[in-house]
């Protein structure tokens, strides 16, 4: 027997209540963050769906305070989330390290605004390097995925969740205004009730155990040493397991894109200008930036000699892509950062004057 | 009881309507069916029976310090 | 009578430190007073010249387009610690902070206390309009108990959400703090006293006495989702009842420790 | 099937909501839309704008250098988009604010809308925009009247549900004047 | 007589908490003592068991080492955020922070302020020894006025450097702690009265009551660069009349606003 | 005439205290800082000398204070500085960000430790890719220095000033532990009297000018695109002018390593040993760690096809050789992170490995 | 008064010399010439004269909790 | 010429000084040095170390895990670095809590000095580890006289310059009790 009012449906959603909402798929009942544009609407929105779930909600004094009370929180071990933007996370650099040095998970989303400094609140994508460097102090990585629709808003801060408890490390969303304003059908659901995490490691009092110790300190001989080689193995683990790419166009593709997140909407659109003037352009999205698909760009270059890289930046990510590049293939950049954005049409100029 | 009067920047008037309220002697309105460039409605003094004493209170309270408040020389006071 | 007559004087207009532009501030917004009373006081003891402003980020973070004076931005919460730092290398200088209570009492707590603490020797202006105006109303330290917001949609709750804070009350604890008031901007009877207490912070600085803080009680009819007037009147009724207004510290000379 | 479109105007005159309801309609008819309103500080200068793109293709850029279509509710935003729009594209503009001798381009369908006039008829001012979005429907044929209707009643939903037979009386009186009007 | 007789009882031994190892502390360091009273704390109320520690960074940052309970390791300053998040989680266990003057009212200013404005049920015990400890002896926010540290060579003083922060006199002020008391470890009279109010403080929490902070009062002899004796003279002559003794604030169950 | 005892002669002195020296000399005399081990040599040093010339010494009540108040020192026109290590150089990314989007000059000393988290105090390179990444939110890059020896902390921290100054933008001085605690003979030569700065933009109250207005929120229309590039230039320009590295043995050279900062130092002692066994290798040491010496690195590697990166950390740099190596030449890595140090004969073997 | 007795665990005491300050009766000394395993001249008990009183205030103030102090029982106490 | 070190000991057994000394000393010769302590929360073990390195050449590395020599003044630090002297090099053990059949390496020219009953005999107990270093210098002729009188009065300068004598004599009581003793 089906009835229709009870299948999941689209709905027109916002970018960012579709995060907010995602993270509530995914189980988070706990919340915690500092108002700042273009991220409003998460905590707006949590604000007022939290309480009704069971769930908490926290504006904190500060995104220093935001991201310790997440670190008290997945210390605790409760899903928990708090998201930003450029001026905010950077604040948050330090407690992004301590969750990475103490394997904790947590989700972090980031809603860029342009910068430096205070900028302004125009998308942007000037935050690659920021996220993919670790951000922080030390020898480590944050996961970090990032959507291209509000349906995948919906889903990778889910994924998020999933991958932070999985590999006990930070998971950051990276996002910009566009698709944190936009509004897009999707499909949601009902809220599942949350599932039981087995975190045996988490700190809930040590009756009937031996006690659990959350820490970042590692004063031995050698210790530290021991404990930045197991991160790395992480991340190794994770290239292997969950690097995630979305290839369009890329059967018979003899000119790459790579462009990521609300940038790869763009030129989405470009390659439809440019197929329909016969030019054969693939598009290779990277999901995940760290891990970046460095084998799969390695393997396409193998056979395509041309490679445009297209951010709504100075050219953050065009490193990663040359250095995992094929020898013989090229590469290419054009971007455009402070909030200004490549039409389909700029793009298709690029296309065809490296083509 | 001193005499005065005011001028309002009504190019720079939001038509809060603050001063409107403050102005006990009811000496200001809001201007019907004006609208400035900013697009609001503007303030306007009208003082037909010369109340306005020039106690300055719808210039204290004006938020967007459009309103200059003027007052009879007093005899023996300096100009300056 | 609609033009001056002759023989009257004016006997309150545009100070001349506040630049002829429009404010960005909303209609009834007391933003546009507190840069008004800031910028008579500075022509007041004629040191626009040598007066260096920081602006917090807030709605008041466009200062520099509106007064006189050179500005520096400092990022969200900093401005005492920016203000240390320019104070410290101009110490003839004149230098006062202007924030809101998000930025001055959220994020910005540790810096403000300890610049506070240390009697840095310059002047904070604290708007105080119990949320966060620039980034669409969202609850602030101050937003009183039960008060909606964005992000108190069921209005503030001390368990959960904590007390409004009292800045002033607790910053007049300190040692070193020269002089601390509240005042508000809801009547012309409380603007005059508003003048009153700003004047006296800055002639703090200027005698090199320390660190001297006015809180000013704001009306933010946007956000409160209310016309100017009853803004006015509910900053009157509600803010004013449950922040005192007052001076709450005053230090001559004689008393440091 | 792909159209986009750009609606703009002075805030409050409901650029925001036409445009969610048009794009309701089109996700009603299956088809893929994005809704990317302007915000923020951006807001503050009393404009509003919104970008709406209808596909049956998966939509790329949500934003758009050259719609083809745009509804322009006063005169700055007719300034500022009229040169934007495609070659022979639809450009419907809000007639309170705006006079046929405002427009420049001529290589557009161009349709003047005396919005206030018909809302005030239909009984209700505050529906001048649906007036406008009906014009703009009929000029483009990107939606019909299945699609609002359902749309409108997502838009007005319990206790706001008797809002919609005028609003639904807005779209149809736009659309009537844009079909007798049309060049 | 060395070894006690058979008709005696132990009246005072090593609580069952404190984990039978030596501490890193140098000798006569007062860390030891508030180990040792917050230890007999959780005995006596039978909590351990369910109890999170949360460390701050500083000498105090190995308190995993020696209580037998589950322990987080925060951020330096920033442990009353990680206990908030922590006690957000777990309702119903309890939940401390221990935290030294550096780190607590130092960097930490802001969270510790706002968690007891937010009155979060938690425990706060806060050493405060005068200075930095761990990192050789710098200058903190409590360090007396004229005494050295390798960061203030020539005497603090409070032009510059400012004065010494009295954290539970201003704490007091808000309205969100329940117990707000300080104490010292200069002598046995005055550790008896510090775990009193160690009790005392974790009872509030307990009884879901909010807030408690307990200010102690200590000795670094290593920094001070004294034999342990002297230490606790200093302790009881310069720093106990700058910093009073006493509880501040002690609420009961009606008082909330 | 000369009299010896007036001529700068070798004086044994500790890495830290000579970066503080340094410091003076370049005519700094404002200090704000928060004590981290192991730079707390230098605030001691300037809290004991900075008085003593007139100049000004505070405590920050945290790095984030610290950073602020630099900022207003700066914006007010005084030469100032900084330092810290990796948890508290993270808290500074938001104002790092602020200065660079301001282009406020500013120098920051980083004295790094093991990480991520609290992590340990012992020597590390393992933030690289955080300093060489900008570090904070947006589309920016700080100037990095790294001294291989104290002579060069003493003389770099002045380049720093000079730098900072020269491009309106913080310099970053990356050190760690080795060169912070040891000690080596320097000439250092007497303080000179500090030179006057021409700032024009400077805050200092605008009496006889127009005022002046230190910002980095740009809302105008396309305003901060213009910003961002801008800013591009000016790290093109400082690519060209001042890129800094050091060869040693380069002339006969068949293989490369690429070290820079303590590690060099170690890799200097292997290679000695590598030449006694006849093992052609040579050094390259990027000084500038931003801008990198791309350009030399990519001259080298044309004619010399292996390239061997040593570092204190799991490998932050290689991607930045890799992206600037000719084609031909292969990149290999050896690595201790956490503390734990290349010994010569570690490298020695490396060498052989891979030679 | 009460009749007590103190066990000092010498291999913890690190030498600080609180106990021996605070013990009214002088039954503390620290241990001439010898050096426990953490390198310190540690505290003993001595009470020739049996005075103590076991009141505790030497295990108060001891900051490395090496001090177990016994009292006899009282009369009528329970001995739990 | 190039000559690496490692000195360890107790903290408080003026380790870091004797190293600052034979460093000073070494610069006082023309040569190149370095001179690396162990410091920060590796000190609260209560050991020290030092790492001193000269040379004629540019210094790499400052720190050695093959040293030409090594100066203990305690069994631990003889337990922990016996095995990292390079055969061949001096090993100078502290009399006072060393004994010669604690020594488990052959390869090494390895000299026991009883330096507290030389210190004593020099009139000071605290000059014991510049007893040390002159036995040190000794045994490895990295540097002589001239060198470390120079480094004495650098060191104790002012105030303290009064103590240069003595221990200049401890440092040659020391040379020649390696003299007397060497194999
Ligand atoms: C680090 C950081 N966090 C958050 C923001 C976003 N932000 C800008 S202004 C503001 C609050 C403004 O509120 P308030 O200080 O009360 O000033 P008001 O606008 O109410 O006058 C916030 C949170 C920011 N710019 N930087
Ligand atoms: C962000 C950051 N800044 C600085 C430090 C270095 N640090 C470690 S402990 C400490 C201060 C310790 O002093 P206090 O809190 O008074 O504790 P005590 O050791 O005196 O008990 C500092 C500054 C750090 N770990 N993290
Ligand atoms: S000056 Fe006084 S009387 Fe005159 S208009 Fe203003 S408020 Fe009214
Ligand atoms: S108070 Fe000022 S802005 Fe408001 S209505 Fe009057 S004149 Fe206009
Ligand atoms: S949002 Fe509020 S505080 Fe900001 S300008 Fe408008 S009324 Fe004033
Ligand atoms: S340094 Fe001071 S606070 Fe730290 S353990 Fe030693 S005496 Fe205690
Ligand atoms: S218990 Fe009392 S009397 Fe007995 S040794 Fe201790 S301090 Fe002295
Ligand atoms: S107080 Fe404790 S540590 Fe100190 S001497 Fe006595 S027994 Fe030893
Ligand atoms: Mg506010
Ligand atoms: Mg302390």
């Amino acid at each position: 027997m089906s009835d229709t009012t009870q299948q999941p449906q689209r709905q027109m959603m916002k970018g960012n209540v579709a995060i907010a909402e995602g993270a509530l798929h995914a189980g988070c009942r706990y919340y915690f963050g500092y108002p700042i544009t273009p991220q409003n609407d998460i905590p707006e929105y949590l604000s007022a769906e939290l309480p009704k779930c069971g769930g908490t909600f926290v504006q904190a004094e500060s995104e220093i305070a935001s991201i310790n009370m997440v670190l008290g929180a997945s210390a605790a071990g409760a899903r928990c989330m708090t998201s930003s933007s450029g001026p905010g996370i950077s604040l948050m650099q330090e407690g992004i390290s301590y969750l990475a040095g103490s394997e904790l998970p947590a989700v972090i989303v980031y809603v860029s605004r342009i910068g430096p400094g205070l900028g302004g609140i125009a998308p942007t994508q000037g935050d690659y390097k920021q996220v993919t460097s670790g951000g922080g102090h030390g020898d480590y990585y944050s996961i970090v995925l990032a959507p291209s629709s509000v349906q995948e808003m919906f889903s990778l801060v889910q994924t998020c969740f999933d991958l932070a408890d999985k590999y006990r490390n930070p998971a950051i969303l990276l996002t910009d205004a566009i698709l944190g304003q936009m509004k897009e059908p999707v499909i949601v659901g009902p809220r599942p009730e949350p599932k039981a995490q087995d975190k045996p490691w988490a700190l809930t009092g040590n009756q009937g155990r031996s006690k659990n110790l959350i820490k970042s300190l590692f004063l031995g001989d050698g210790e530290m040493e021991v404990q930045n080689w197991k991160l790395v193995e992480k991340y190794n683990r994770l290239k292997a397991e969950d690097t995630m790419a979305e290839e369009l166009w890329m059967d018979d593709a003899e000119f790459i894109i790579v462009a990521f997140g609300s940038c790869s909407r763009m030129v989405e659109s470009s390659i439809r200008l440019a197929r329909a003037q016969g030019l054969k352009v693939g598009l290779i999205r990277p999901i995940t930036l760290f891990p970046f698909p460095e084998k799969l760009i390695y393997e396409r270059t193998a056979s395509i000699a041309k490679v445009l890289v297209v951010e709504m930046n100075t050219g953050q990510m065009v490193k990663d892509v040359k250095v995992n590049t094929h020898k013989n293939a090229d590469v290419f950049f054009y971007g455009r950062p402070g909030g200004g954005m490549p039409t389909p049409e700029d793009i298709l100029e690029k296309i065809k004057e490296f083509y | 009881m001193a005499r005065g009067c005011i001028e309002i920047r009504m190019e720079k008037c939001k038509g809060c309507g603050l001063c409107v309220a403050v102005c006990k002697k009811g000496n200001i309105v809001i201007a019907e069916g004006q609208i400035n460039a900013l697009g609001y409605a503007p303030a306007e003094f009208k003082d037909p029976n010369g109340e306005c004493t020039g106690c300055k209170m719808c210039a204290e309270i004006c938020p967007d310090c459009c309103i200059t408040v003027y007052r009879e020389h007093k005899a023996g006071a300096a100009s300056e | 009578m609609a033009k001056p007559a002759e023989k009257m004087d004016a006997v309150f207009q545009r100070p001349e430190t506040l630049i002829d532009t429009n404010f960005h501030f909303c209609p009834g917004c007391n933003h546009g007073n507190v840069h008004k009373l800031v910028a008579e006081t500075l022509d007041e003891y004629g040191v626009a010249g040598k007066t260096i402003g920081v602006a917090g980020v807030g709605c008041c973070v466009f200062l520099y387009n509106y007064l006189n004076i050179d500005v520096l931005e400092a990022p969200h919460g900093r401005a005492c610690a920016e203000a240390t730092g320019v104070k410290r290398v101009h110490k003839d200088k004149i230098v006062f902070t202007y924030q809101g209570d998000g930025d001055l009492a959220a994020i910005g707590m540790a810096e403000t206390v300890h610049a506070a603490n240390r009697g840095e020797n310059f002047t904070v202006i604290f708007v105080n309009n119990s949320l966060y105006g620039m980034t669409g109303g969202q609850m602030a330290p101050t937003t009183l108990l039960g008060q909606k917001t964005t992000t108190s949609p069921y209005g503030r709750s001390h368990e959960g959400d904590g007390y409004p804070i009292r800045m002033a009350e607790m910053l007049a604890t300190l040692e070193g703090p020269s002089f601390v008031a509240r005042v508000a901007c809801d009547t012309p009877a409380h603007i005059v006293k508003a003048r009153q207490a700003i004047r006296k912070a800055f002639k703090m600085q200027i005698d090199n006495m320390g660190f001297s803080f006015v809180e000013i009680l704001s009306a933010c009819p946007t956000n409160w989702r209310l016309d100017a007037l009853t803004s006015q009147k509910k900053l009157q009724e509600e803010m004013v009842p449950y922040f005192p207004l007052g001076i709450f510290k005053e230090r001559s000379t004689a008393d440091y420790l | 099937m792909y159209h986009d479109c750009i609606m703009a105007g002075f805030g409050g005159q409901g650029i925001l909501m036409i445009g969610d309801i048009l794009s309701l309609a089109a996700m009603h008819d299956g088809r893929n839309v994005t809704w990317m309103p302007s915000y923020g500080v951006e807001m503050r200068g009393g404009t509003a704008r919104c970008t709406v793109v209808i596909s049956d293709e998966r939509i790329g850029s949500p934003i758009t250098g050259a719609p083809s279509g745009c509804l322009v509710m006063n005169k700055p935003s007719l300034d500022k988009y009229e040169s934007w729009v495609s070659p022979g594209g639809a450009l419907v503009a809000n007639g309170t604010f705006i006079q046929e001798s405002d427009f420049t381009r001529s290589d557009v369908s161009r349709l003047l809308v005396p919005t206030n006039d018909i809302a005030e008829q239909v009984g209700d001012k505050r529906t001048a925009s649906m007036v406008a979005l009906g014009a703009y429907v009929e000029m483009t044929g990107v939606t019909d009247t299945p699609g609002l209707k359902a749309a409108l009643e997502k838009t007005f939903s319990g206790k706001k549900a008797k809002l919609v037979p005028i609003n639904l009386e807005a779209i149809e009186q736009g659309r009537k004047f844009a079909r007798e009007n049309r060049k």
